[in-house]
C-alpha cells in the first residue's frame, strides 16, 4: 500500500459510493475528508525519492507514480480545498425536500472524480496518463461550470476539448518518436528535432488553453463567474493547476535540456501580459465573481512569469519553490475567496460589488475570509502569496531582469487595487444589512482556507524544502542549468 | 552672602509658577488674585540677598540649565520685582470686579515667572524658555478684556512676538554653535565677540530683542498692546516686560568689540524711535497709548545708546550699569504713570491734584529735569552713548516732555462721585513713584562711581533745562491757542500692514481657486475610451474561433522560439 | 521569557486583538478591560526592557524565514525608543478610544485592528533585518486600512483607497530596493551594516532612492504625502495613533534605519545622499506648514502639520551629524506625544461639541477648558514654544544643521515655526477668546466616559511639557536619543 | 496494389471529412461523418489494427453518429438551424492559411518520425506473464491498466456529467424516450430490437471472451451491448430506466468498481493493479466482463441523454 | 525514397491533414454541434498519426493501439457530454424565449 495509489483510488471509490448512495452522497465527505487529509499527510512525510511503477510493469510501457516536490505541495493543498469546498457545498448540494435533485446527486460524484483526477495528475510522470487525468478533471469541471451557465460551460467545454486534443497530438508525436511517454525517460531521450519541438509546441499550446493563460483565457471568466460558488472555487483553484503542473513537467523535466531561453521568455512575456491584462480587467468589473475570475487570469500570469526566472537562476530551487508556493497559495486563497464571495452574494441576493455595502458588519467572518484571501492574492505579507512573490522578485532582481521585476511590483499593486475594492464596499455604510445566519460550517470553510493561505507565509523554509524533494535536475541544484545549451 | 541663600534664585522663578498652578484649581482660581503681590516676593529677596555670579545648576531641567544673578541682572530683577509687587497690589484691588480673575492671575503669575527668569537665566536655553514665557503668555493679559480692539491688538502682539521668538531661536542656535556648543550665556557672549562669528547672529538678536523692546519699525505692536491690557498689566508690560528685550541686548551684545554696521543700524533705529515714538505719541488720543509711545521712545533711547556703544566698541562695564540704571528708572516711572492713569478716575477733588502732581513729577523725571532721578540716569547713559548720542539724548528731553505733557492732558477725568481713591490703588502708585525717584539716586554711585549731582554745573543745568522749558512754552502756547494734535490710529503702520496682508491673501486664494478649477477641467475622458477598448478585446478573446486562431498563432510563436 | 522578550512584546497585542474580535458587543466592558490590561502589561515589559538595555543587555529572537532571509527581532536602543513611544501612546489611546466610542458600532473590529496595528508598529520597531522590517511595515498598512475606513462613508472609503494606493506602491518600491540590495550584498542586518564598497555608486543611489521613496510614502515626504490629509476621514483615535506613532513614524523610522544601519553614514556621505534628502525634508517642512495654513478643517490642518513635522525627523536623519541625529530621534518621540495630544483633543471636540472646522472653534475653550488647555500645550509645542518638548527637538536640529554646515536649516526651522504659529495660534485664539454658541448644561467632565475622553490628552500634554522641562533628566526622550547616538552613530 | 488501395482510401477519408465538415446540410454531414468513420475503420484494418478498427467503427462512427443524429433531431424539434455559420471570408481565408501552415509543419514532423513497431517485442516479451495472447488487451488491461481504470471512470463521469444537465424538474425521470414516432417503424424496430438484444448480448460476451487472445475486448463488447440496448429502446422493447434506480446505478458502477477493487487487492498483496502470478488471466477476464456490461449500459445512457420531463422527446 | 517508406507515412500524413482540416473547420464553423464534429475529425486525425507511425512489418504496435482505443473511448464520452449540453442549451434558450440562432457568449 502506498499513498501514491490510494490518493487516486480512494476518491474514485468515494465517487462510486456517492453515485450509488444517491441522497446520502454528501455524507461521504465525513469519511473522505479525514481519509484524504491523512493520505496527503502521509504523502508529505514519505521519505524522499519514493516512486513506484503501477503493477510493477517496467518503464517504456508502464506508468511511474512519484512523490516529488510538486505532488507533496499540491496534493495536500488540493485535499484541503476539496474538503473545505465539500463542507461548504454540504447544504447547497443537498436533497431538496427529501428528494434527490440532479445537482445534489451529480455534484458529489463529480467532486470525487475531479479529486481523483487531479491527484492522479500530480503523481504521475506518464504523459498519456496525464491526458486521461486532465480529461477526468475537465469533464467534471465542465459539468460544474454548466451548473451556472450552460453557454459558458459549453464554451469552456469546446475550448478545453481543443486544448486536450492539441496535447494529445503532442503525446502522439512523442509516443511515435521515442516509443515512450514517460517524462523521466524523455528527459534522457529527447533530442531537439522537429517532431519533438512540434510536440512541445502543440502540447504547450493545448495546456495553455486549459490553464487560460492570456490571451487564451477568454473562456475562463464567464465560466468561473457563473458557476455555483463551490464549483467556482474548484474550477479556479484546482482545475487550472493541473494543466500548469503538466507544463512544469514538460518544460523543466522532460524537455529541460532542449527548450531554449527564447521560448522561456515567450511564456514569461505572456505571463506578464496576463498579470497586467487580468488585473486591469478585474479592476473594471462590476460583478464580484467576475472580478475574482479575472483575478485568476492575472494570478496565473505569475506562474508563467516565473518560467524564465527559473531557467536563468543561479539557484533555480528558489524560483522553483516560489512558483509552487504561488500555485498552492493561489489555490487556497482563490478557493476561499470564491466561497466567501458566494456567501456574501447570497446574503445580499445580488451579484454586484456595490451590493456588498455594510457586509463587514453583517458577516464579519466571511469578509475576514475574503480579506485574508485578498492579502495572499495581492502578495502582501504575511502570506503564501507574499512568500512566492518575494522569492520571484528576489530572483528577478538577482538576474537583473527589470521587466519581470516591474511586472511583479505593478501586478501586486493592481491586485491590491481590485481586491480591496469589494472590501472597501463591504466596510462602507453604517447600517448592517439584515442577513440570515449561515451554517457555521459554511462560514468556517473559506475562513479555514484563507487562514491556511496566510499560514503558508510562516512556513517558507518548509515549503522550499518540500518543493525540492525529487526535483528535476534542471531546478534542483545551485548549478547553472543551461537550457538549450 | 551665605550659600544657603542660593535656592532663592530657583525659588524666585518657581514660586510664581506654583501660584499659577493654584490658579488652575477651579475653587481657588478667582481668589488667587489676592495673592498676586506675594508672587514676586522671593525674587525681590533674591535680588537683594542671593549670591552674585554664582550659578545655581538645575540638573535634568531643560538642557541641564542653570540660574545666575549678575550685577545687571540684579538691578533688573529687583526693579522688576518691585514693580510687580506694586502692580500686584494694585491689580488685587483693580480687578476685584473682573469677570475672569482666575485667568488673569494665572497668566500674571506665568508672565511674572518668565519675566524674572529672563533676568537670572545662566544658559541660553533657560533664557529662551523664560523669554518665550514672558512674550507669549503676556498675550492673554493684553486681550484680557476681550474687546475687539484688544483682540486686534493681541493679534499684532502675538504675531510680532512669535516672529521675535523665532528670530531669537535661530540666533541662539547659531550662537551656541559658534560658541563651541556651549549653552552658557557667558560663553555665547564671548563667542559673539570673536572675529569669525557670523553677523547673522547679531542681526537676528537685534530683530528678536528689538521686537520685544519696541525698536522702531518693529514697535507697532507696542502702542496697541500696552493700552489694551488692564491697567496693572499695562504697567508691567511697559515697565518690566519690555525690559526683557533690553536685558537681552545687554546680556548678549558683544560690547567691547567694535561692530560698526550692526551697532550703527541699531543706534539709528533706536534714536529714530526716540523721536518718532514721542512725536507719534503726541498724536494719540488715549492716555495709555501716549504712555506706550513714550515707552517706545524711551526704549529707543536705550537701544540707540547700546547701538552706539556697540559700534564704538565700548566695553561692557561702561555700558551695562548705565543702561540698567536707566531701564530701572524708566520701568518704575512708567509703571507708576500707568497705574496713576488707572487711578485717575477714582480721584476726586484734591486727590486728583495730588495725583497730577505725582504724575508731573514722574514725567519731568523721565524727561530729565535736573536733580531728578531721570536726569541722573540720563547723565549716566550719555557716557556710553558717545557725543552724537549724547546730543540726541539731550534733545530728546523736548520730545519726552511734550509727550508726557500730552499724557497729562488726556488723563481721564474723575468719575462722578469719586473722592478718596482706594488705598490699595493709591499706595502702589505712591510707592512706585517714590522708588522711581529715589532708587536711581541710591544706585547712581555704584554705577557712575561718583556721588549723584556732584558734577552739576550751570552749563549742564542749562543744557538739561532748555528743552524742558521749550516744551513748557510749546504746551502753554498750544493750550492757549486751543491747538489740537493730529489724531493718528494706534500702532501707526499696523493698519497699513493689515490691509495689505488682507489684499494679498484674497489674491492668493483667488489664484488657488482658479488653479484648482483649471485642474479639474483638464481631466478628460480617456478612461472611458480605454474601457471601451478593453471591453472589445475581451469580447474578442472570448470567442471560440478567436481562441483557436490565437492558439495557432501561439503555436507558431512557440515553435519559432523553440527553434531559435 | 528573557530570551523571547522581543517576541512576547510583538505578539502581546494579539491577545486583546483576538479577544476584541471574538467577544460579542454586549461584553464590551470585558473587551475594554482586556485592552487596557494588555496595554498596561506592555508598558511594564517595556519599562523592564528599558532598564535592561540601558545596562547593555542585548535581546534578540531569530527565525529563518526564507533562505538567506532571517526574521529577526532585536531590542536595541533605537528600537526601544520607538517601542516606548508606541506602548505609552497605545495605553493612552486605548483609554481615549473607549471614551471616544462609548458604545458605537463596529467596535470589536476597531479594537481588533487597533491592536494589530500596535503589533505591527512594535514589530517595525524591533525588526533586526530589513526584511523583517518590510514584513511589519506592510502588515501595518493592512492593519490600519480597516481603521481608516472605519466610518464607512464615502469619504472614508476614498481615504482608504488613496491610503492603500500610496502605501502599497511605497512598500513595493521599498521591497524592490531591499531585494536589489540583498542581491548585491547578501542578507542585511541592522547590527551589521553590509559592505557596500563593491557596489557601483549609481546603483547604490538608485536603491537608496527606491527605499527612501518607499518609506517616504508613510513618512509623508513631499510628493508622496497625498494620502495623509485624506486619511483624516478616520475616527479621531485612529488619526491620533496613525499620526503620532504607527504609520508616519514607521516610515521615518525606516529611513533612519536605512541611513544609519544599512548604508551607514559613511556611505551616505560618500554618495552625497544626505543633502538632497535634507533639502527635500526641508521643503516638505515648509510645504506642509503652508498647506496647513490654508485648511479649514481641524483634522486636515493637523494632518498637514504632521506632513511638516515628520520631515523634521528626516531632516535630522539626513543631516548626518550627532546633534541632528539626536534632534531627529527625539522629535520622533516629541512629535508623537504632541501630535497625539492635538488629535485627541480635536476628536474630543468633534465628539462632544461637533466641532470639525477651525471656524467652529469659537468658544471651545470656554466649554471644554481642560481639552483646550491640552490642545494649547500641544500646539505651542508644535510651534516650538519652550518649554514644551518641540523646542528641544528644534534646538538639536538647528545645532545639528549648523554642525553639518547647513545653516539654512536654521532658517527652515524658523520659517516652519512661524508657519506653525500661523495655523495654530488662530485656533487657540478662536477657542479661547471668541464667545461660544449657547449650550445649556454642557459639562466637560460629567461622566466617566467624558473623563476617559479628555484626560488622556491631558496626560500626553503633560508628558509633552515634562519632556521639554526635564529634557536632560535621565529618563527623558532626549537622554535616550543621546544614548542611541552614542552607542550607534557617533563613532 | 496495397499501396494504391491505401492511397485511394486516404483520399476518400479526406474527401468524406471535407464534406462532413463543410457541407451545408447537417444530415448529409452526419452521413458523411459515419462513412468517414467506417473508412477510418478500413484504414485501421489495412494497418492490421483490428482492435482499433472495431473500436473505431463501433464507437467512433456508430455511437458518435447516433449521438449527432439524435442531437440534430432534438435541435430541429426546438426550431434551431444547424447552419454552417456566417464565417467572414477573411476569417476563412486566414484560417485556411494558418491551418495549411500548421498542417505543413505537422506533416514535416510526421515525416521525420520513422514508423516502426519498436515496442512490439517488448510487449511480446511480457505477454507470457499474464497468459494472454492479444497484446492490445495486454497493454490495456495489464501494462497500462491504470490508464484503462481511469478511463472507465471518465466514461462513468461523462454520464454523471450528462445527468447533471437534467432540468431541475426532470430528475430522476428517464431520459427522453427513444421510441420511434411512426407506429409502423416502431413495430419493425420493436421486433428487431427484441430479436437483436439477445444477439447483442451473446456477441458482446463473445467479443470479450476472444479479446484475451484475438482482437476484441471490453470496449468493443460494451459498444455492441450498448447498440443492442439502444435499438431495443427505440423499438420500445425496453424502457429507459429512471436515473435513481439502484439497479441501474449498480450496473453502471459495477465495472469500474470491480476493476478498482481488484487493483486495490493487488495493492494489498504487492502493487496496485498488479495481478498475482497465475491469476492474471482470470482476473482480467472477470474485469473485462463486468466492465463490458457497465460500459454498455453507460454508453447507451450517454446516447440517451440527460433525464428529461415526459413529453419533451423528439 | 522507396515506395514502402512513403506508404509507411501515408496514414500519418492523412492524419496530419485531418487535424488541419478539423482545425480549419473548428475556426470557420460557428455552430457548436458542427464544431464538435470538427473536433471529432481532429481526434481521428491524431489517432491516425499515433497508430500509423506505430505501423511495423505487417502488424501495428499494440502499444499505440491501446492508446488509441483509450483515446476513442474518452472522446466518445466527451462527445456525448457535448451533444447533451448543446441540446440542453437550446432547450433553455427556447424556454427563455431568446433566438435559437447563434450561441451568444454573453456574460452569465
Amino acid at each position: 500500500m502506498s499513498p501514491l495509489d490510494l490518493l487516486v483510488a480512494a476518491p474514485l471509490a468515494f465517487m462510486v459510493a456517492a453515485l450509488v448512495a444517491g441522497q446520502g452522497g454528501r455524507w461521504l465527505i465525513l469519511a473522505a475528508g479525514p481519509v484524504m487529509l491523512a493520505l496527503s499527510a502521509w504523502l508529505v512525510v514519505l521519505p524522499p525519492g519514493v516512486a513506484h511503477l503501477v503493477g510493477d510493469w517496467d518503464l517504456p510501457l508502464g506508468i511511474l507514480l512519484r512523490a516529488d516536490g510538486v505532488a507533496r505541495l499540491l496534493v495536500p493543498a488540493t485535499s484541503a480545498c476539496f474538503v473545505a469546498v465539500a463542507l461548504y457545498a454540504w447544504h447547497e448540494f443537498s436533497p431538496k425536500a427529501g428528494a434527490e435533485t440532479a445537482r445534489a446527486h451529480t455534484f458529489w460524484p463529480m467532486l470525487y472524480l475531479m479529486w481523483g483526477g487531479s491527484n492522479a495528475g500530480y503523481l504521475t510522470t506518464d504523459l498519456f496518463n496525464l491526458y486521461v487525468t486532465i480529461e477526468m478533471v475537465s469533464l467534471a469541471a465542465v459539468a460544474m461550470a454548466a451548473m451556472g451557465s450552460l453557454a459558458a460551460g459549453l464554451q469552456y467545454f469546446l475550448i478545453a476539448l481543443v486544448g486536450s486534443l492539441a496535447y494529445l497530438l503532442g503525446v502522439a508525436l512523442l509516443a511515435s518518436h521515442y516509443d515512450t511517454v514517460d517524462a523521466t525517460l524523455l528527459a534522457v531521450r529527447a533530442r531537439p528535432d522537429l517532431p519533438t519541438l512540434m510536440a512541445i509546441t502543440v502540447m504547450t499550446a493545448g495546456l495553455l488553453v486549459k490553464t487560460a493563460l492570456f490571451p487564451l483565457h477568454g473562456w475562463l471568466p464567464p465560466a468561473h463567474a457563473a458557476a455555483p460558488a463551490p464549483a467556482s472555487a474548484l474550477l479556479s483553484a484546482v482545475v487550472i493547476k493541473l494543466g500548469f503542473v503538466i507544463l512544469l513537467r514538460l518544460w523543466f523535466e522532460a524537455f529541460a535540456e532542449i527548450i531554449r531561453p527564447a521560448a522561456m521568455d515567450l511564456l514569461g512575456g505572456m505571463g506578464a501580459l496576463a498579470i497586467l491584462y487580468g488585473s486591469v480587467q478585474a479592476i473594471r468589473q462590476e460583478r464580484l465573481k467576475l472580478l475574482v475570475a479575472y483575478s485568476t487570469v492575472a494570478q496565473l500570469g505569475y506562474l508563467f512569469l516565473a518560467f524564465p526566472l527559473i531557467a536563468n537562476a543561479q539557484n533555480p530551487a528558489e524560483p522553483w519553490a516560489a512558483v509552487l508556493v504561488h500555485a498552492v497559495s493561489h489555490m487556497l486563497a482563490k478557493a476561499a475567496m470564491f466561497l466567501a464571495a458566494g456567501l456574501m452574494l447570497k446574503a445580499v441576493a445580488g451579484d454586484r460589488i456595490s451590493d456588498l455595502a455594510g457586509l463587514a458588519r453583517a458577516m464579519p467572518l466571511s469578509v475576514t475570509a475574503f480579506a485574508l484571501a485578498a492579502i495572499s492574492l495581492a502578495g502582501l505579507p504575511p502570506s503564501g502569496g507574499f512568500t512566492a512573490k518575494f522569492l520571484l522578485l528576489h530572483a528577478a532582481i538577482e538576474q537583473g531582469r527589470v521587466v519581470p521585476a516591474a511586472v511583479l511590483v505593478i501586478g501586486g499593486l493592481l491586485g491590491a487595487v481590485y481586491l480591496f475594492r469589494p472590501l472597501s464596499v463591504a466596510f462602507s455604510g453604517s447600517a448592517a444589512p439584515a442577513v440570515r445566519a449561515e451554517a457555521p460550517l459554511r462560514v468556517a470553510a473559506p475562513l479555514a482556507l484563507a487562514s491556511l493561505a496566510i499560514a503558508l507565509g510562516f512556513a517558507g523554509m518548509t515549503l522550499i524544502e518540500l518543493s525540492s524533494v525529487a526535483a528535476p535536475p534542471a531546478v534542483a541544484g545551485p548549478v547553472q542549468a543551461e537550457p538549450g545549451r | 552672602m551665605t550659600a544657603d541663600l542660593a535656592p532663592l534664585l530657583p525659588l524666585a522663578v518657581v514660586w510664581p509658577l506654583v501660584l499659577a498652578l493654584f490658579c488652575l484649581v477651579p475653587a481657588w482660581g478667582p481668589r488667587m488674585i489676592a495673592l498676586l503681590p506675594l508672587a514676586p516676593v522671593p525674587a525681590l529677596c533674591a535680588a537683594l540677598l542671593a549670591p552674585r555670579d554664582q550659578i545655581a545648576r538645575l540638573p535634568g531641567i531643560l538642557l541641564d540649565g542653570g540660574l545666575v544673578l549678575g550685577d545687571t541682572g540684579a538691578v533688573f530683577l529687583g526693579g522688576a520685582a518691585l514693580l510687580w509687587v506694586c502692580a500686584g497690589i494694585y491689580a488685587a484691588r483693580f480687578l476685584r470686579t473682573d469677570p475672569r480673575p482666575a485667568g488673569f492671575a494665572l497668566f500674571w503669575n506665568v508672565v511674572l515667572a518668565g519675566n524674572l527668569g529672563v533676568f537670572v537665566a545662566a544658559d541660553i536655553v533657560s533664557f529662551y524658555v523664560f523669554f518665550a514665557l514672558v512674550s507669549l503668555m503676556a498675550y492673554p493679559l493684553v486681550i484680557h478684556d476681550r474687546k475687539p480692539a484688544s483682540l486686534r491688538a493681541g493679534t499684532a502682539y502675538i504675531v510680532l512676538a512669535v516672529i521675535g521668538e523665532t528670530a531669537l531661536l535661530a540666533a541662539f542656535m547659531l550662537a551656541s554653535y559658534h560658541a563651541g556648543g556651549s549653552l552658557w550665556i557667558a560663553d555665547v557672549r564671548a563667542g559673539l565677540g570673536l572675529p569669525g562669528s557670523p553677523s547673522a547672529i547679531l542681526w537676528l538678536m537685534i530683530l528678536g530683542f528689538g521686537i520685544k523692546a519696541g525698536l522702531m519699525p518693529l514697535h507697532v505692536w507696542l502702542p496697541v498692546a500696552h493700552p489694551a491690557a488692564p491697567v496693572p498689566a499695562s504697567a508691567v508690560l511697559s515697565g518690566a516686560i519690555v525690559k526683557a528685550g533690553i536685558f537681552g541686548l545687554l546680556v548678549f551684545l558683544p560690547f567691547g568689540v567694535p561692530v560698526p554696521l550692526a551697532g550703527t543700524v541699531l543706534a539709528l533705529l533706536g534714536f529714530a524711535g526716540l523721536f518718532a515714538g514721542a512725536l507719534l505719541g503726541l498724536a494719540q488720543p488715549g492716555g495709555k497709548a501716549v504712555l506706550a509711545y513714550s515707552t517706545v521712545s524711551q526704549m529707543g533711547l536705550v537701544m540707540g545708546v547700546l547701538g552706539a556703544a556697540l559700534a564704538a566698541g565700548t566695553p561692557a562695564a561702561a555700558v551695562l550699569p548705565a543702561a540698567a540704571l536707566y531701564a530701572l528708572g524708566h520701568g518704575l516711572s512708567k509703571g507708576a504713570l500707568f497705574l496713576s492713569y488707572g487711578l485717575a478716575p477714582w480721584c476726586g477733588r484734591g486727590w486728583r491734584r495730588a495725583l497730577v502732581a505725582v504724575a508731573l513729577l514722574l514725567a519731568l523725571s523721565i524727561a530729565g529735569l535736573p536733580f531728578t532721578a531721570g536726569a541722573l540716569a540720563k547723565s549716566a547713559i550719555k557716557g556710553p552713548a558717545g557725543p552724537f548720542g549724547a546730543t540726541l539724548i539731550g534733545l530728546s528731553a523736548l520730545t519726552s516732555a511734550l509727550v508726557l505733557a500730552r499724557f497729562l492732558a488726556v488723563l481721564p477725568p474723575a468719575r462722578a462721585g469719586a473722592g478718596r481713591p482706594p488705598l490699595l490703588l493709591a499706595l502702589p502708585v505712591l510707592a512706585l513713584a517714590g522708588a522711581a525717584l529715589v532708587l536711581p539716586v541710591v544706585l547712581y554711585p555704584a554705577v557712575a562711581g561718583k556721588a549723584p549731582f556732584a558734577a552739576t554745573t550751570l552749563a549742564s543745568l542749562l543744557e538739561g533745562t532748555w528743552p524742558l522749558a521749550l516744551a513748557g512754552l510749546l504746551v502753554i502756547g498750544a493750550l492757549a491757542l486751543g491747538l489740537k494734535p493730529p489724531l493718528l490710529p494706534e500702532g501707526d503702520l499696523l493698519d497699513l500692514m493689515r490691509r495689505s496682508v488682507a489684499a494679498a491673501r484674497a489674491g492668493f486664494e483667488a489664484a488657488v481657486r482658479t488653479g484648482a478649477v483649471s485642474m479639474h477641467d483638464s481631466q478628460g475622458r480617456p478612461a472611458a475610451v480605454w474601457g471601451d477598448n478593453l471591453a472589445r478585446i475581451e469580447a474578442l478573446v472570448r470567442d471560440r474561433a478567436s481562441i483557436a486562431v490565437v492558439l495557432l498563432v501561439l503555436m507558431g510563436a512557440l515553435l519559432a522560439a523553440l527553434l531559435r | 521569557m528573557m530570551l523571547s522578550a522581543p517576541l512576547v512584546l510583538v505578539l502581546l497585542p494579539l491577545i486583546p486583538a483576538i479577544i476584541s474580535f471574538a467577544l460579542p458587543e454586549r461584553l464590551a466592558a470585558w473587551r475594554n478591560a482586556a485592552n487596557l490590561v494588555a496595554a498596561t502589561v506592555k508598558v511594564g515589559i517595556v519599562a523592564d526592557l528599558l532598564r535592561q538595555v540601558r545596562g547593555g543587555v542585548d535581546l534578540e529572537w531569530r527565525y529563518t524565514f526564507l533562505p538567506g532571509h532571517d526574521f529577526l527581532l532585536r531590542v536595541d536602543t533605537l528600537a526601544l525608543l520607538f517601542v516606548s513611544l508606541s506602548v505609552f501612546l497605545w495605553l493612552v489611546t486605548t483609554v481615549y478610544a473607549i471614551g471616544y466610542f462609548g458604545r458605537g458600532p463596529n467596535l470589536a473590529r476597531f479594537f481588533g485592528f487597533f491592536n494589530l496595528c500596535v503589533l505591527s508598529a512594535t514589530g517595525v520597531a524591533l525588526s533586526g533585518t530589513v526584511v523583517t522590517f518590510f514584513l511589519f511595515y506592510e502588515l501595518l498598512t493592512l492593519a490600519t486600512w480597516p481603521l481608516v475606513v472605519h466610518n464607512g462613508d464615502e469619504k472614508s472609503l476614498r481615504a482608504g483607497r488613496i491610503y492603500l494606493a500610496y502605501t502599497l506602491a511605497g512598500s513595493a518600491a521599498f521591497l524592490v530596493g531591499i531585494l536589489w540590495l540583498k542581491a548585491l550584498v547578501g542578507s542585511i542586518e541592522f547590527t551589521a551594516p553590509p559592505d557596500l564598497s563593491a557596489v557601483p555608486p549609481l546603483t547604490l543611489t538608485l536603491i537608496f532612492v527606491l527605499c527612501v521613496g518607499g518609506l517616504g510614502v508613510k513618512a509623508a515626504l513631499f510628493p508622496l504625502h497625498g494620502w495623509l490629509p485624506t486619511a483624516m476621514a478616520a475616527p479621531a483615535p485612529v488619526s491620533a495613533l496613525l499620526h503620532a506613532v504607527a504609520v508616519v513614524k514607521a516610515g521615518a523610522f525606516g529611513i533612519v534605519r536605512m541611513i544609519y544601519d544599512v548604508y551607514g553614514i559613511g556611505t551616505v556621505a560618500e554618495l552625497g545622499l544626505g543633502p538632497p534628502l535634507a533639502a527635500l525634508a526641508a521643503f516638505t517642512i515648509l510645504y506642509g506648514s503652508l498647506r496647513a495654513v490654508m485648511q479649514d478643517e481641524i483634522k486636515t490642518r493637523l494632518a498637514y502639520s504632521t506632513v511638516s513635522q515628520v520631515s523634521y525627523i528626516l531632516l535630522g536623519a539626513s543631516l548626518i551629524g550627532p546633534f541632528a541625529v539626536i534632534g531627529g530621534l527625539v522629535h520622533l518621540v516629541h512629535q508623537g506625544i504632541m501630535k497625539i495630544t492635538l488629535f485627541m483633543c480635536a476628536g474630543a471636540l468633534a465628539n462632544r461639541l461637533g466641532i470639525k472646522a477651525v471656524t467652529d472653534l469659537d468658544g471651545a475653550g470656554r466649554l471644554m477648558p481642560v481639552t483646550m488647555a491640552a490642545f494649547s500645550i500641544g500646539a505651542l509645542g508644535m510651534i516650538g514654544v519652550p518649554p514644551v518638548a518641540g523646542f528641544i527637538s528644534k534646538w538639536y536640529l538647528g545645532i545639528g544643521g549648523l554642525q553639518s554646515d547647513a545653516a539654512w536649516v536654521v532658517a527652515v526651522l524658523a520659517g516652519s515655526s512661524l508657519l506653525n504659529a500661523a495655523y495654530f495660534l488662530p485656533m487657540l485664539y478662536r477657542a479661547w477668546l471668541l464667545p461660544p454658541p449657547e449650550r445649556a448644561g454642557f459639562r466637560e467632565l460629567g461622566t466617566t466616559r467624558d473623563r476617559m475622553l479628555v484626560l488622556p490628552a491631558v496626560v500626553t500634554a503633560a508628558a509633552a511639557l515634562a519632556a521639554g522641562v526635564f529634557a536632560s533628566s535621565s529618563f527623558s526622550p532626549l537622554t535616550w536619543a543621546k544614548l542611541i547616538a552614542e552607542r550607534g552613530y557617533l563613532q | 496494389m496495397t499501396a494504391t488501395f491505401e492511397l485511394i482510401l486516404c483520399v476518400m477519408i479526406l474527401g468524406t471529412a471535407c464534406v462532413a465538415l463543410f457541407v451545408r446540410d447537417f444530415l448529409t454531414a452526419i452521413a458523411f461523418f459515419v462513412v468517414f468513420g467506417n473508412l477510418l475503420g478500413l484504414a485501421w484494418l489495412a494497418m492490421g489494427a483490428v482492435n482499433v478498427a472495431l473500436a473505431e467503427i463501433a464507437i467512433g462512427a456508430g455511437v458518435t453518429g447516433v449521438l449527432l443524429v439524435l442531437t440534430r433531431s432534438r435541435l430541429l424539434a426546438l426550431g434551431e438551424e444547424i447552419a454552417c455559420g456566417p464565417a467572414r471570408p477573411w476569417l476563412r481565408l486566414g484560417a485556411a492559411a494558418a491551418c495549411s501552415a500548421f498542417t505543413t509543419l505537422l506533416a514535416a514532423a510526421v515525416l521525420s518520425i520513422a514508423p516502426g513497431d519498436d515496442l512490439a517485442p517488448v510487449v511480446d516479451g511480457l505477454m507470457p506473464r499474464i497468459g494472454l495472447d492479444n497484446p492490445v488487451t495486454g497493454v490495456l488491461m495489464a501494462f497500462r491498466a491504470y490508464d484503462t481504470l481511469l478511463e472507465s471512470f471518465v466514461l462513468l463521469g461523462a454520464l454523471v456529467a450528462v445527468w447533471s444537465l437534467a432540468p431541475p424538474a426532470a430528475w430522476p425521470q428517464p431520459p427522453v424516450a427513444l421510441r420511434m414516432a411512426d407506429p409502423a417503424a416502431l413495430n419493425v424496430a420493436g421486433s428487431f430490437g427484441r430479436l437483436l438484444l439477445p444477439v447483442a448480448l451473446v456477441m458482446a460476451a463473445y467479443l470479450v471472451w476472444v479479446g484475451s487472445d484475438r482482437p476484441g475486448g471490453a470496449f468493443q463488447g460494451g459498444t455492441v451491448l450498448a447498440g443492442g440496448f439502444l435499438l431495443a429502446a427505440m423499438g420500445g422493447a425496453i424502457g429507459l430506466p429512471r436515473s435513481d434506480d439502484p439497479r441501474l446505478r449498480w450496473a453502471l458502477v459495477a465495472g469500474p468498481l470491480v476493476f478498482l477493487a481488484i487493483g486495490l487487492a493487488g495493492a494489498a498483496t504487492g502493487r496496485f493493479l498488479a495481478y498475482p502470478d497465475g491469476t492474471a488471466k482470470a482476473l482480467i477476464v472477470t474485469i473485462e466482463y463486468v466492465l463490458a456490461f457497465s460500459i454498455g449500459v453507460t454508453l447507451a445512457l450517454l446516447v440517451a441523454g440527460p433525464p428529461a420531463r415526459a413529453g419533451t422527446g423528439p | 525514397m522507396t515506395v514502402p517508406a512513403v506508404l509507411g507515412h501515408l496514414f500519418p500524413l492523412t492524419g496530419a491533414v485531418l487535424v488541419g482540416l478539423g482545425l480549419c473547420g473548428f475556426i470557420t464553423l460557428r455552430h457548436p454541434l458542427r464544431q464538435l464534429l470538427a473536433v471529432n475529425v481532429i481526434g481521428a486525425g491524431i489517432f491516425l498519426i499515433l497508430g500509423g507511425l506505430g505501423r511495423g512489418e505487417g502488424v501495428t504496435d499494440p502499444y499505440p493501439q491501446a492508446l488509441v482505443i483509450t483515446g476513442i473511448v474518452v472522446s466518445v464520452a466527451l462527445t456525448a457530454l457535448g451533444t447533451a449540453m448543446i441540446a440542453r442549451l437550446s432547450e433553455d434558450r427556447r424556454a427563455a424565449g431568446s433566438g435559437p440562432d447563434q450561441p451568444k457568449d454573453q456574460d452569465p
